[in-house]
C-alpha cells in the first residue's frame, strides 16, 4: 500500500435492524436506493470525488453482497494499484480474534491497515448517509485550523435538535461540548457522523478507548468525549445542502422522495460531482403504448405498461398492464403484475408481485404482517424474492417476511426465490 | 466452454455512409440502440463468447472511438495480456521503418502476437446478440478453411450486400456484390472464423501480392481456393447499410419481440458507464412506445422514439419518431417528427422540424437550430 | 457477479503454525517465496493462466497482508468487472456468525458466493504448495469422464507414501478408497489437495457434512470419504511435475533450494505459463566491484556487496561488504550487514543481521532460542523486523523470536521495528 | 498534498536522434536504466506529484509507446476519468473534419476536456527522480505567466539545448539555441508549469497564426510577451541527447550516489510489470560493478554492465562496459566491450565485438551477429 495524505474508513458493519426484511439478506450499506444507486455510492463516490484514494470498507454483517457491488472498486475509480478500495472484515490474529463491538472498536482493530498506509489524517464516514460532500474542503479546514478532530454538523431546525448528537460551539466553531440528543438543546449544530481525525492522536484515543472496560467503544458517545475532556481541539466543519440519514423505512422512503419532489437539493444530474455506481448492464428502459409515467425515477432495463406514479424505480423494473404504482419505491427486478395496485410500498430485489394485488397506506385490514415497529406512516415493505399471491391485500404498515410464521388463509407469500 | 478465438473488428467500412452521422466518427462509433454504439453489440458478442483477445481495425476519425471505449474495461477487456487493441492504420510504421504505413504488416505483426487457435472477423454494421460458440464448433467439425455466417435476407435491405450462392454441401461456390439480380437470398452478415495460423497465411499472401486491404468479403472471395463454408444465422439482424436502414432499425427496437432478442437473452450489451442520474419524468410528461435513457429529463411529450442518455425535452414540446441521441437539449415548445438529432445538438424554442419516415431530418452533431 | 462455469476456491485460512516466526503477523499464503514471489501466486497465476476468471480467497487468520497483496487482482489479471480475486472472510449473519471450522466448513459458509456465480464446477485448491498445473485440462477430464469429483494426485515414491493422503484407484483411475497416511499403502498416488466438484453434488455433501456434529470439516478427512461411501464417481488426474508443500520450515527452504538446484523442474522461465506476483516497484538490482554472487537467485531493489551463494533473495536485500550468505533464503529488505555470516537462514522481511553476526546451521551454541519443534536440519529462522545485535551467535535450529523471554545476556533482539 | 494540474509529455524530439535506438520507436520508448524506458522517469514524477491525467504527444513510430503504456495501469494512469491518453498527431481529423491533421486542434480539445488549474509540460529526454509540487507552488506565488526548469550544466552535454539569461528577479530575458558562446550556464530542462487556461489561449494563438509545431520552448521563447521565471533545479539529471550521452548516462548509474539519487529516494519509478522470473546466478558467473535485472540468466562474466529484463550471458563470455537490452541473447565464448545491443539481438558464439568508450557499437534490434 502506498503512503498517503489521508484514509477514509467508512462503517458498513451495522446490521441495520431498523430496516427490517431490507437487511435480511444484505447489509444497509448495501440496500437500493435513488433508482440506480446503492446507499454506500453516496460516501464512496464523495471519496473518489475529493480525490481520497484508499478507502476502508469495515464490514461484518452480511457483507457478501456488498463485498461483491464494492468488488474491485472500478465504477468509483478505486481500482487502484496503490490504495483503492479495501473491504476489512473482522479477523483472527495470533491467539485472538473478536468481533467489531462498537465503531472506534472497528477502527482500532483495523489500526494496522491505517498505520501501513501511514497517512497523517483519517476521515472516518458513515455507510448509510446520502449526501454529497467535498471531503477535500473539510480536510483543508481542518489542516488550517489546526484541529485534532473535524466534525461535520448540518444547522437542523431547533425543534428537530432533541434527534441528534448535538454539538456547542464557541468562537471559531470550536467545540466545547457534545450532547447525544439533548432535551433541551444549546445549539442545533447536529453532528453527522464525518469525522477527520489527525491520525496520531485517534491513534492513542483508540488505545485508550479500548482498555476502557465500560466503554461502548463507539465515536459518538466515547472518543468525542473523551478527546474534549483531554483538552484536545475539536473544530465543527460546518455542512449545507443534502444529507439525510436512511437508517429507518421512513427516512428511506423520503429520501427517495426526496429525488422527485427536490430534485435540485441533492442534485444527482450535477456533472461535475457524479454519483458513481455499478453498472447493472441492461437496456434503455421502455414505456410502451398506453403507459402512464409521471413524476418518477427511471432506469436501465425498465418495462412500463401500467401507471408509474411519484415513485422511484430502480433497474430492470417491469409494471404490467393495468397496474397502478403511487408513491413507491421498487427495488431492482421487482415485477408487478397486471392490474395490482402498490401505494407507498417499498418492495425488495425480484419480488413479483401478483395479479390484482392491492397493497400500501391507502389499504385497510387487519394482518399479521402489521409492524408498527418497523413500518410507520402507512408504509409497507415487502421482503426480497418472493412471489405476492395474486389478489392478495396488504394494508398500511405491513411488513411482509417470508419468516413470519402466519395461519395458511392469511398468507401473502406465494413462494419464496433465490434471489443473486 | 468458451472458444478458443481472438476477434478483430473493423470499425469502418469505405462502402457504408450515414451521412452526417458518420461524418464526425467511424461507422463503428455511432450511437445506436439509447445507451450503445454500434460496436457495442459485436464487441459484446465476442465477449459473451468468452473471447479475451479483440482488436479493432480502423481507417480514419477513431478518436471518438477511443474515447468510447477507453481501457476496456466496459467490457472487461482491461486485460495484463491481450484485452483490446486499437490497431491504428499507421500501425506498421515503426516496424518497417517505411514513412507509408502498410496496415496488412500491422495487422499481421497483431495476429501473429496472439496464442489463440482460431480468429473471428467482423464487420461492424451487423447488430445482432449471439455467441460464436456453435459457429466456431460447427466450423471445427466441417473441417472447412473459413465459415462464413449469412441469412435470409437477400437483397432487400440495399447496398452494400454480398450474397452467396452454395453448392449441395453448403460451402460457398459463388459471391455476388450489389447483384441485380439473384437466384439466391444468403446474404453476407460479414462474420467469418478461420484459423489464425490460416489467417496470418492470407495476410502475408496478401501482403506478397501488394494488396494493401483487408476485410472479410477480400478474405471470402477466395472460394475458389479456399473452402468457405457457409453458416445460416436464423436469430434477429439489424443492418445499418445507409441512414434508412439506421432510422428503420432504430424504430424497430420499438417492437417487443425485436427488444426481446437483442436485449433479454441472457447475454449483455456492454457498454461504456456514463454514471448518469436516473431519468426523471415531470408531472407534465407524456410518454409512450418509446425507449428512453438515464439523465434524460422530460417535461414535454415523446412517442414512438428513441432517447439517449442525458436527452432534455422541455414542456410543451411534442417528438414523435425521433432518434436523439446524447445531451441533445429541445426546448419549449418545439415539434419534432421523422427527425435524427445528433449528439450535443440544440433545439430553440418554437422549433418545428418534420421529416418523411423515409427520409428523415438529420442535424448534425453540435448543431444549434 | 457474472455466471460462470467454473469458481476456483483457494483455502488460505490456517494460521500455517508450523511455519512459527514467519507467520506471527501474515497468513502462510501470503510468506515470500522464491525470490520475487509470495506463495499464494502459484495458485493464483496457475488460475489465471487456466482461465479462470472468479477465484475465491477464504482468509480467516491475519488477513491483512494477504487482502492488500491481492488488492484489486491486478497482477493476476483478476481484476475483473465481473469475477475477479474475492477476499472471503467469516462473517456474521442474521443472527449468527461462526469462524470457519475445517476446510470444508470455509467453502460450507460461503456457498451463497458460489451460488452466485452459479457455477457447474467448483475447483477447491490450497494457499500452500507450489506447483505450476493447468486446471483447464483437469477440468477438462472432470467432464469427459462425467465424474463426480476429480482428485489431482501425484505419483510420489513408495517409501515416501505413509506421509501422504493416499488414493487407491481401479480402471480409468477411478477412486476406489482414501487412506490418510497409511502405514502399508496399497498405492503411490498421494492427493494434491487440488479438487473438482460438480456443484451440486459438493453443495449437497457439504449441508451433509455440517449437519454432523462428530465430523471435522475437512475435505480429505469426511466429504472425499463421505463421496466414497454414497457410491458417487471420484476420479484421479495424474498430475506430473513439480509440486511442493510448504507446510514447513524445512520444506520451505527446501522448495527454495530446488529454485537453484533443479531450476527446469518448477522452470519459472517458461513465458508461456508465467507466475504473476505484485511488484514492488524497485530498480533493477546492483552487484558491486569486489561482490560474489554465485548458484542464487536475486530480483529487483538488491544491492550486494559481500557473498551470496547458493541463496535465494527477495527484493530489497542489502548485502553488505564482507558479509556472507550461503544456503539462505532472505525475505524482502533484509539488510545484512558488514561481515556477518548466514548458513542455511531464513531471515523474515526488514530484519537488520548486524556486524559480525554468526548464524546458521554450521554455528554451535546453547540458547534459548533453539527450538526443535519447528526448526531442523539446522535451518535458522528469524522474525520480520528486528534488529539483530551485532556480533551476535545464533546457533544451528534457532528461531529468533521477539516475543520468547530470554535472559539479557542471551538475548540477540536489539530492537523490534514495525513493518509495513 | 498534491497539486492540481496536468500533465503532458512530448514522447518525441525532432532535434534528437539515438541512431538505431531512437529509428524502432519514440525517444520516449527507448529503453534506459535497467527496467525502463525513457519516458517512466517523467511519468512517474508526474504521478508521485499527484497528477492523474497526462496526455502523451506523440510525432509518429509510437507503436512500441502503446504498447509499453497500454492501459496505463503500471502508473495506476487506467482511470476512469482522466488518466493517460495517448495523443496520437492526427488526433483531431475528426474534430474538424479535415483530412490533413492540425496536431495543435488535437492538443487544444485535450486540454480544454481536462479541469485542472495547471499544465506541467515538458520533454522526455531528461531523467530525473523529483515532485513538482515545490515548482508549482514557487510560481503560484511568484505570479509569473509561465515557470521553466532549469540547472547549471551550461551546454556541456552537446547539442541540443537551450541557455537562458535571466534578469535579477529570475525572469528569462533571453533564450539561445545550441549557442556557441553564452555567459550564462542555465541550461533548459524543457519543463514548465502555466496555468491551464493561459495553455488554451497560447495553443489558440498559435492555431491563428498558422503555426503547426508544438513545444516547451515555442513557448518559452515568448519571453518578450509572457514573464517566463527560470527556476533551478538541483538534483541530479541526466541528459540524453545523443548516443553518447545515452551511453554516458547509462554508465553513470553504476555511480552509488546516481542511483541514489535517481532510485531510492522514497518516489518510486514505475514501469511496465513483466513477471519474469528472479534473475539466476550459475556456478560460473562473475559480476561485479553491475546493474541487472529480472529473467537474465548468468553463466559468464559481466562487468561494468547494464542488463534489462530476460538477458542470458552464456558461459565463458564476457561483458564490459556494455549496455545490453531486453531479452538479448549471448552465446558462449563471446567478448563484448563498449557495446549497446538493442531488444531482442542475439550474438553467436565466439564473437568479439570492441566499440570506444566514447563511440559504442551500437546493435540494432532484434539482429543477429
Amino acid at each position: 500500500m502506498a503512503k498517503t495524505d489521508v484514509v477514509a474508513m467508512i462503517l458498513a458493519g451495522g446490521q441495520g435492524a431498523r430496516l427490517g426484511v431490507l437487511t435480511k439478506y444484505i447489509a444497509k450499506p448495501a440496500v437500493p436506493f435513488g433508482s440506480r444507486y446503492r446507499i454506500i455510492d453516496f460516501p464512496l463516490s464523495n471519496c473518489a470525488n475529493s480525490g481520497i484514494e484508499t478507502v476502508g470498507v469495515l464490514s461484518q454483517y452480511q457483507p457478501l453482497a456488498l463485498n461483491t457491488y464494492v468488488g474491485n472498486g472500478h465504477p468509483w475509480d478505486l481500482d487502484r494499484n496503490n490504495g483503492g478500495a479495501y473491504i476489512l472484515p473482522p479477523y483472527q490474529r495470533s491467539g485472538r480474534s473478536d468481533w467489531y463491538k462498537g465503531t472506534a472498536n472497528a477502527i482500532y482493530q483495523n489500526k494496522d491497515f491505517i498505520d501501513d498506509c501511514e497517512p497523517q489524517y483519517v476521515l472516518i464516514l458513515s455507510g448509510d448517509h446520502i449526501y454529497k460532500m467535498n471531503y477535500a474542503r473539510m480536510l483543508r479546514d481542518h489542516i488550517q485550523s489546526h484541529a485534532d478532530a473535524t466534525l461535520a454538523v448540518l444547522e437542523v431546525p431547533w425543534e428537530e435538535a432533541p434527534r441528534f448528537g448535538i454539538l456547542n460551539t464557541g468562537a471559531d466553531d470550536v467545540i466545547s461540548e457534545f450532547v447525544e440528543k439533548p432535551k433541551n438543546p444549546e445549539s442545533n449544530l447536529a453532528s453527522m457522523g464525518v469525522y477527520i481525525f489527525t491520525w496520531d492522536v485517534l491513534r492513542k484515543a483508540l488505545i485508550e478507548d479500548e482498555n476502557d472496560p465500560s466503554s461502548n467503544n463507539d465515536f459518538g458517545k466515547n472518543i468525542v468525549p473523551m478527546l474534549l475532556k483531554q483538552g484536545k481541539k475539536l473544530v465543527a466543519y460546518r455542512f449545507s445542502g443534502y444529507w439525510k440519514d436512511v437508517g429507518t423505512i421512513s427516512s428511506l422512503w423520503e429520501a427517495n422522495m426526496d429525488l422527485l419532489d427536490r430534485p435540485e437539493e441533492i442534485n444527482l444530474m450535477d456533472r461535475s460531482w457524479r454519483i458513481y455506481s455499478r453498472n447493472p448492464v441492461k437496456p434503455s428502459h421502455y414505456i410502451a403504448d398506453g403507459a402512464v409515467v409521471r413524476n418518477s425515477a427511471l432506469t436501465d432495463g425498465c418495462q412500463i405498461f401500467g401507471t408509474v406514479e411519484h415513485s422511484v424505480l430502480s433497474n430492470s423494473v417491469t409494471v404490467e398492464r393495468g397496474a397502478v404504482v403511487k408513491d413507491s419505491v421498487l427495488m431492482p427486478g421487482v415485477t408487478v403484475r397486471a392490474g395490482a395496485y402498490l401505494n407507498k410500498c417499498i418492495v425488495g430485489f425480484n419480488t413479483i408481485i401478483g395479479e390484482g394485488v392491492r397493497a400500501g397506506a391507502t389499504i385497510e385490514g387487519k394482518t399479521p404482517y402489521i409492524n408498527g415497529k418497523i413500518c410507520s406512516e402507512g408504509i409497507v415493505v415487502i421482503e426480497r424474492g418472493l412471489k405476492i399471491s395474486d389478489h392478495a391485500v396488504i394494508p398500511a404498515n405491513c411488513q411482509v417476511d417470508s419468516d413470519l410464521e402466519v395461519d395458511p388463509a392469511e398468507n401473502v407469500v406465494e413462494e419464496v426465490f433465490r434471489v443473486v | 466452454m468458451f472458444i478458443d478465438a481472438m476477434g478483430l473488428i473493423l470499425a469502418d467500412n469505405n462502402k457504408i455512409s450515414l451521412g452526417e452521422l458518420s461524418k464526425p466518427r467511424a461507422l463503428a462509433a455511432v450511437p445506436f440502440g439509447g445507451r450503445y454504439r454500434i460496436i457495442d453489440y459485436m464487441l459484446s458478442d465476442m465477449v459473451n463468447s468468452g473471447i479475451k483477445s479483440v482488436g479493432i481495425l480502423t481507417l480514419n476519425k477513431y478518436k471518438s472511438l477511443m474515447d468510447h471505449l477507453g481501457t476496456g474495461a466496459s467490457w472487461d477487456l482491461d486485460r495484463k495480456t491481450f484485452g483490446l487493441h486499437i490497431l491504428p492504420p499507421y500501425v506498421n510504421s515503426e516496424a518497417t521503418g517505411v514513412e507509408d504505413a502498410e496496415e496488412l504488416a500491422g495487422i499481421l505483426d497483431y495476429v501473429r502476437s496472439n496464442r489463440s487457435a482460431y480468429a473471428i472477423i467482423a464487420n461492424s454494421n451487423m447488430i445482432l446478440n449471439t455467441t460464436f460458440n456453435d459457429f466456431v464448433e460447427k466450423h471445427e467439425q466441417s473441417g472447412a478453411d473459413v465459415s462464413v455466417m449469412y441469412n435470409r435476407d437477400g437483397t432487400k435491405y440495399g447496398i452494400p450486400n454480398y450474397i452467396f450462392d452454395v453448392d449441395r454441401k453448403g460451402y460457398v461456390k459463388d459471391m455476388l456484390f450489389n447483384p441485380q439480380k439473384t437466384t439466391s437470398n444468403r446474404c453476407s452478415l460479414g462474420i467469418i472464423v478461420l484459423r489464425r495460423e490460416l489467417l496470418l497465411d492470407l495476410i502475408a499472401e496478401m501482403i506478397a501480392r501488394g494488396e494493401r486491404s483487408f476485410g472479410v468479403h477480400a478474405i471470402t472471395k477466395k472460394y475458389d481456393t479456399l473452402r468457405i463454408r457457409a453458416h445460416e444465422y436464423k436469430g434477429l439482424v439489424l443492418r445499418i447499410n445507409n441512414v434508412q436502414t439506421y432510422f428503420n432499425s432504430s424504430m424497430m427496437l420499438l417492437d417487443d419481440k425485436v427488444r426481446a432478442d437483442l436485449f433479454w437473452k441472457g447475454m449483455p450489451i456492454y457498454t461504456k458507464v456514463k454514471d448518469e442520474a436516473p431519468a426523471l419524468y415531470s408531472d407534465s410528461s407524456t410518454v409512450s412506445n418509446s425507449i428512453l435513457s438515464d439523465g434524460c429529463r422530460i417535461m414535454g411529450s415523446v412517442t414512438n422514439s428513441m432517447l439517449f442518455r442525458g436527452v432534455t425535452i422541455s414542456k410543451n414540446s411534442k417528438i414523435h419518431n425521433c432518434v436523439i441521441m446524447q445531451d441533445v437539449h429541445v426546448s419549449e415548445n418545439c415539434e419534432l417528427e421523422n427527425v435524427i438529432l445528433d449528439k450535443n445538438s440544440v433545439i430553440r424554442p418554437g422549433i418545428k422540424l418534420v421529416g418523411h419516415r423515409d427520409f428523415p431530418v438529420v442535424i448534425g452533431k453540435g448543431a444549434i437550430v
